[in-house]
């Protein structure tokens, strides 16, 4: 039983330690290494659930009868192309916001968005 | 036993990666934990997932959040804002995926669903329906050869929004205020210089060879675009920005995005018109297998072209806002002191 | 004949095997950054090129051998250059080696003079 | 004795990871990740021969490749000023404050 | 050319799109996609014409059977969504070019239009598909050109309002792209035809239960449902208002439809009301947000502020009407799927023209705005009511289709609650009315002409389509209560 699911069990872990630097951390880039933690773990339990014991890549060749299975690895390509895009446009969102805030710490960016709030209200009541 | 082993290298990293705060320890950090799953992938015979995760994860998103990192400075601040509610959310979803571990097939297991069910006709039939020995690539460029046209066109509208955030109207730069950068530049790297100018050649000749392997081996139009994107990002970096933008000009790299994809819709297109279903290949010439064949060449070299020229867009991208932003700060330097 | 082929593949993969843990061991109980960049250096490149011709001996088909040739090809161009570049940077951005109490203050003096001397780029 | 050559290897990049962690400096960690990246490409050939399958030959020269490629861009874009290195105020995770020059 | 109807539903936009990027001049490019769109519509009233009449088309991609290639399945429920989804994007298009030449500037109108297609292709191409995976694709195409068409708004504030979508999107979409690869693991196949056949069997485990709870849980991100919703409102509000406009009238309702396929066709509706008690958590999630929302749109000076927050109150119906899970209960959701989108386009079109005038949608821009600007004016005020649910107007049929689900099945307190949160909505629209005729226009706007002529189109279709669906409701209520009832399984 534990080594059977052992390795699903390390992959949760690895995908609750994303998880978690993605929600707690404030840093923006530190938010997207997250990111990053969160979808390979996503792509290591599929491929570990494409694995056969006994069987080699799915690469055919006359001497072998026994192939793992070659969909989750399609499946996983497009999941790995989808991510690097996805990291892409938040780095480039990532440098606009650095430009026009100056920072990258959320707490600093939510106060000045606060702030800008505030003085709407007070040009609105003069 | 290996992937026990690199599961539980992949954990200490992770929980490195916590732990720092120099956010250019996270990022090597993020390097090493790309290569350790591309080696856990090889582990697990995903050849071509290692291929390209190795290329992209490891590579690429390394090198993106680099140029990022000297723009938007390398400390994260200390207070870590609501750690315990965090904590309790991620317990609460991880809880939950343990549970719905404990009826999953073990791992490895040959009886499993996934491999009884749409697998082995892929395994089986492949050679006799599409002929090539690569599975994977079969299954990418044939039998769901739609996910893939829509991953070439994920990949375009990443291109698309990096242009859309970051793109600026380009100046022309004199001529002679690009040979100083040059002379600078050669001044600081001499050896690497001459190493890269060996180098090159031999990685893009590599790259072609991984575009038109793919049928056989590991490789495919993915991992050949990233691999040539790489080459040209070495000499963009070695050589000045302002030269690689006369040797590689925007507006051209723009265009083979664009026809990419095109391409890609045009081998749909011509398949409906000769009378089958959008992305049915045995219509694109009289015999079936040489159908198929033709159909995934041009498909990977549809798919090579675009992914290059956008990881050289959003590269060049990168680099031009962190180029301007030096040069503005170094007016701002000289003006007030 | 085909045992002195393993036998000497066999001797190889010891080897290189021997000297890429004496670089891990290296890398961790070296006391400054030069010195353990010496170590990874030397032993990375030798360990590498040892394995290397070990799997080669190892090897039946040509195509193999060929992928194998290329592969020591590269590791021998490659890591030597990675290493000459991290250590220009280094030292270029101010890390000082660790040198023993007297050579200290000698070597910052003349460190000094060469600062001012290559400020001019 | 292949197998014995793959556990040197891992043993070599536990090594490694342990310096990439704990590096003080940050040319440290550069220099883990090299060797980390030179020990992949041995240790995916080795796999390669264990397996039987020397297919794996092509990622081992793309690792080469892609490791040469991220180290010489570390490298290229860690000479702005922020990287100037102080000696005694590394900016590790020991030491929160960082001064930024 | 008639058979392959359902991929050139989703090729048109996609291969108009690069075309796009190869012509350069702004003024070219928003004519070529506007013909585009206008074929995308033609195509899905075809679509609508042959499901409608022959049933269930099926469309297998690249020629091979379903579970091994990919297979494009429309029923009436996706002709209905498609038909929604290409009128609305045809509808704003008219006005896409006047108003981004005041927000967004001059080069990267073209890059404007090539993501404004690339959305468009994303959202039917979740919609047209028979494949779980090819759902998670086309999710991500369009999930990445709204976080690109957010950020390009004026307003520092949408680069942080989209990074912050972009976060709750990702996870939201990887959180689907667990539930997938647990279905996989569990069922071997990814077509969701092949899946409804084989969960069954396989629908006491533990793992589909879990695959169950994170496909929903991702979906409800992207639905902005109550307690996911923060993203919502500052990406409306700070996007361009074109963007604004056609999302809030597309983006929510591609995810109620994952939601309700997901819960009909691929789980089975026996499985998705008894393994969780989804009926009862749905119907409180959906009203506490319909409270929450109304009383927080009191609260906001931001028009786009306060009509995104409405929107989301409005989803919560939505998802009151799903969770009575019966045939009119069903109805009454897709009825408000298309009422909806029709309501909000025409309001957010005309904050659009307000914005093009005044370059700011506060509350006190809005003095004395019914006089200045009275036909964009009346076309708030007319959606506004048919937002209330006032007769002769479709929110009326929405709600009254809503109702008698909810009394049918004999919870009239619900129904009550209903009828108090359309008070609220009264609320929040009498302030904007109150302030647009009531008062004097302020000193600095007082020289504000009517809209322009590519704007009063546009808007005025809108509300007489409003009005129209009010009183004819042959096409709204027939569609509806046909998907409705095929995915019931008691096909007429």
């Amino acid at each position: 039983m534990l080594i059977g699911l052992f390795n699903n069990w390390i992959v949760v872990i690895l995908m609750m330690i994303g998880l978690y630097i993605v929600i707690a951390h404030g840093n923006l880039i530190k938010k997207i290494v997250g990111l990053t933690l969160f979808q390979t773990s996503v792509f290591i339990f599929y491929i570990s659930m494409a694995k056969v014991v006994g069987g080699t890549a799915p690469i055919l060749a006359d001497d072998i009868i026994q192939y793992s299975n070659p969909l989750p690895h399609a499946l996983i390509l497009t999941a790995i192309v989808v991510g690097i895009a996805t990291i892409a446009l938040a780095l480039s969102l990532v440098i606009r916001i650095k430009a026009a805030y100056g920072s990258i710490e959320e707490e600093e960016i939510q106060r000045q968005d606060n702030q800008i709030q505030a003085d709407k209200k007070e040009r609105k009541q003069a | 036993m290996i992937d026990i082993v690199l599961l539980t290298l992949l954990l200490v990293v992770a929980i490195a990666i916590i732990r720092m705060k120099d956010l250019f320890a996270v990022i090597m950090l993020s390097g090493i934990y790309g290569l350790l799953s591309a080696s856990f992938f090889v582990a697990m015979d995903a050849v071509d997932v290692a291929f390209t995760e190795a290329a992209v994860g490891a590579g690429i998103s390394t090198l993106l959040m680099l140029v990022v990192i000297t723009m938007t400075g390398r400390s994260e601040n200390t207070t870590r804002h609501k750690p315990f509610p965090a904590l309790l959310l991620v317990v609460i979803t991880g809880g939950l995926l343990i549970y719905g571990t404990l009826d999953m097939p073990y791992f490895g297991s040959a009886d499993a669903p996934v491999h009884s069910h749409v697998a082995p006709r892929y395994i089986n039939d492949s050679m006799q329906e599409i002929g090539i020995p690569n599975i994977v690539t079969s299954i990418l460029a044939s039998y769901r050869a739609f996910d893939t046209f829509g991953e070439l066109v994920v990949i375009f509208t990443a291109g698309v929004g990096v242009l859309a955030l970051l793109s600026i109207v380009r100046r022309p730069i004199k001529g002679d205020k690009i040979a100083a950068v040059n002379d600078s530049m050669h001044e600081q790297h001499l050896v690497i210089r001459i190493v890269t100018k060996i180098l090159l050649p031999f990685i893009l000749l590599f790259a072609l060879y991984v575009q038109f392997h793919g049928d056989f081996g590991p490789g495919g139009g993915f991992q050949a675009g990233v691999i040539f994107a790489a080459a040209i990002i070495l000499y963009a970096m070695l050589f000045g920005l302002s030269t690689a933008r006369i040797v590689i000009n925007q507006a051209f790299i723009q265009l083979i995005a664009a026809t990419g994809v095109l391409l890609y819709g045009c081998v749909g297109l011509v398949s409906l018109l000769n009378g089958g279903n959008f992305f049915d290949y045995n219509f694109l010439s009289n015999d079936a297998i040489a159908g198929q064949h033709l159909g995934i060449l041009l498909i990977e070299w549809a798919v090579g072209c675009t992914v290059a020229s956008v990881m050289i867009i959003i590269f060049f991208n990168f680099a031009d806002y962190r180029e301007r932003q030096l040069s503005n700060e170094n007016q701002h330097n000289q003006e007030s002191p | 004949m085909d045992i002195v082929i393993n036998f000497s593949s066999g001797l190889c993969l010891f080897i290189g095997s021997f000297l890429c843990v004496s670089g891990g061991i290296g890398i961790l109980r070296f006391p400054d950054f030069y010195t353990r960049m010496h170590a990874v250096g030397v032993t990375g490149t030798l360990g590498a090129a040892m394995i290397l011709i070990g799997l080669m001996l190892h090897s039946t088909d040509l195509l193999v051998f060929a992928k194998l040739v290329m592969i020591l090809l590269l590791t021998l161009l490659l890591s030597p250059t990675t290493s000459h570049v991290l250590a220009k940077a280094a030292l270029h951005n101010g890390l000082m080696p660790k040198l023993s109490q007297n050579t200290l203050e000698q070597s910052s003096l003349d460190l000094k003079s060469k600062e001012t001397a290559s400020s001019k780029f | 004795m292949l197998v014995a050559a793959t556990l040197a290897i891992f043993v070599a990049m536990i090594l490694a990871i342990i310096r990439g962690i704990s590096g003080p400096t940050f040319y440290d960690r550069i220099l883990a990740v090299n060797m980390f990246g030179t020990k992949t490409v041995l240790l995916i050939s080795l796999l390669g021969f264990v397996m039987g399958r020397p297919e794996f030959l092509d990622i081992a020269i793309v690792y080469a490749l892609i490791n040469f490629i991220s180290v010489i861009a570390v490298l290229r874009y860690s000479d702005t000023n922020q990287f100037k290195h102080t000696p005694g105020a590394e900016p590790c995770n020991r030491k929160s404050t960082e001064k930024e020059p | 050319m008639i058979s392959h109807l359902p991929v050139l539903q989703v090729i048109v936009p996609l291969m108009a799109a690069p075309i796009c990027l190869i012509f350069k001049r702004a003024q070219l490019v928003w004519l070529f996609s506007l013909l585009v769109s206008g074929l995308t519509f033609l195509i899905s009233i075809l679509l609508l014409q042959q499901v409608m009449t022959s049933g269930v088309l099926s469309y297998e991609l690249g020629g091979w059977q379903a579970p091994w290639g990919i297979e494009y399945r429309i029923d009436k429920l996706n002709a209905f969504l498609l038909l929604i989804i290409s009128a609305i994007s045809t509808i704003v298009l008219f006005a896409a070019q006047t108003s981004i030449e005041k927000e967004i500037d001059k080069n990267k109108h073209t890059l404007f239009y090539v993501l404004y297609l690339l959305s468009l292709t994303g959202m039917l191409g979740i919609v047209a598909t028979g494949d779980a995976f090819n759902v998670f694709v086309f999710l991500e195409i369009s999930s990445l050109s709204s976080y690109a068409l957010i950020a390009m708004g004026k307003n520092k504030r949408a680069l942080w309002a989209s990074y912050q979508y972009l976060i709750m999107g990702t996870i939201g979409a990887t959180f689907i792209l667990i539930g997938v690869g647990l279905m996989y693991q569990m069922t071997g196949t990814l077509n969701m035809q092949d899946l409804s056949q084989r969960l069954p069997e396989v629908a006491q485990t533990r793992t589909v239960f879990t695959a169950f709870a994170f496909v929903i849980v991702g979906v409800c991100l992207k639905l902005a449902l109550f307690p996911l919703h923060h993203w919502l409102p500052n990406a409306y509000a700070y996007a361009p208002s074109i963007v604004t406009a056609f999302f809030a009238a597309t983006a929510t309702k591609v995810a109620i439809y994952l939601l309700i396929r997901l819960t009909f066709s691929v789980f089975g509706l026996s499985f998705s009301f008894t393994t969780i008690p989804l009926q009862s958590l749905f119907m409180a999630l959906g009203l506490i947000g319909i409270f929450i929302a109304s009383i927080s749109a009191i609260y906001q000076n931001n028009i786009k502020h306060l009509f995104a927050y409405s929107s989301i109150a409005q989803i919560g119906y939505m998802i009151v009407g799903f969770s009575i899970s019966t045939v009119t209960g069903l109805t009454a959701t897709l009825l408000h799927v298309f009422n909806h989108a029709l309501m909000k386009c025409a309001i957010f079109l005309a904050l659009a023209a307000v914005m093009y005038r005044l370059d700011d949608v506060q509350l006190n821009n809005f003095h004395g705005l019914g006089r200045q600007m009275p036909l964009t004016m009346a076309a708030i005020v007319v959606a506004g009511l048919s937002l209330i649910g006032m007769p002769l107007t479709v929110g009326f049929v929405s709600k009254w289709y809503l109702l008698s689900a909810l009394l049918e099945q004999g919870w009239w307190p619900v129904a009550v609650l209903i009828l108090l949160a359309a008070i609220l909505t009264v609320v929040y629209l009498w302030r904007i009315i109150e302030v647009a005729y009531f008062k004097q226009p302020l000193v600095d706007n007082a020289a504000v002409k009517e809209a322009p002529i590519l704007f009063l189109v546009p808007i005025w279709t809108l509300t007489i389509a409003n009005i129209y669906f009010g009183i004819d409701t042959r096409l709204s209520v027939q569609v509806a209560q046909a998907a409705a009832q095929s995915l019931f399984g008691l096909t007429p």
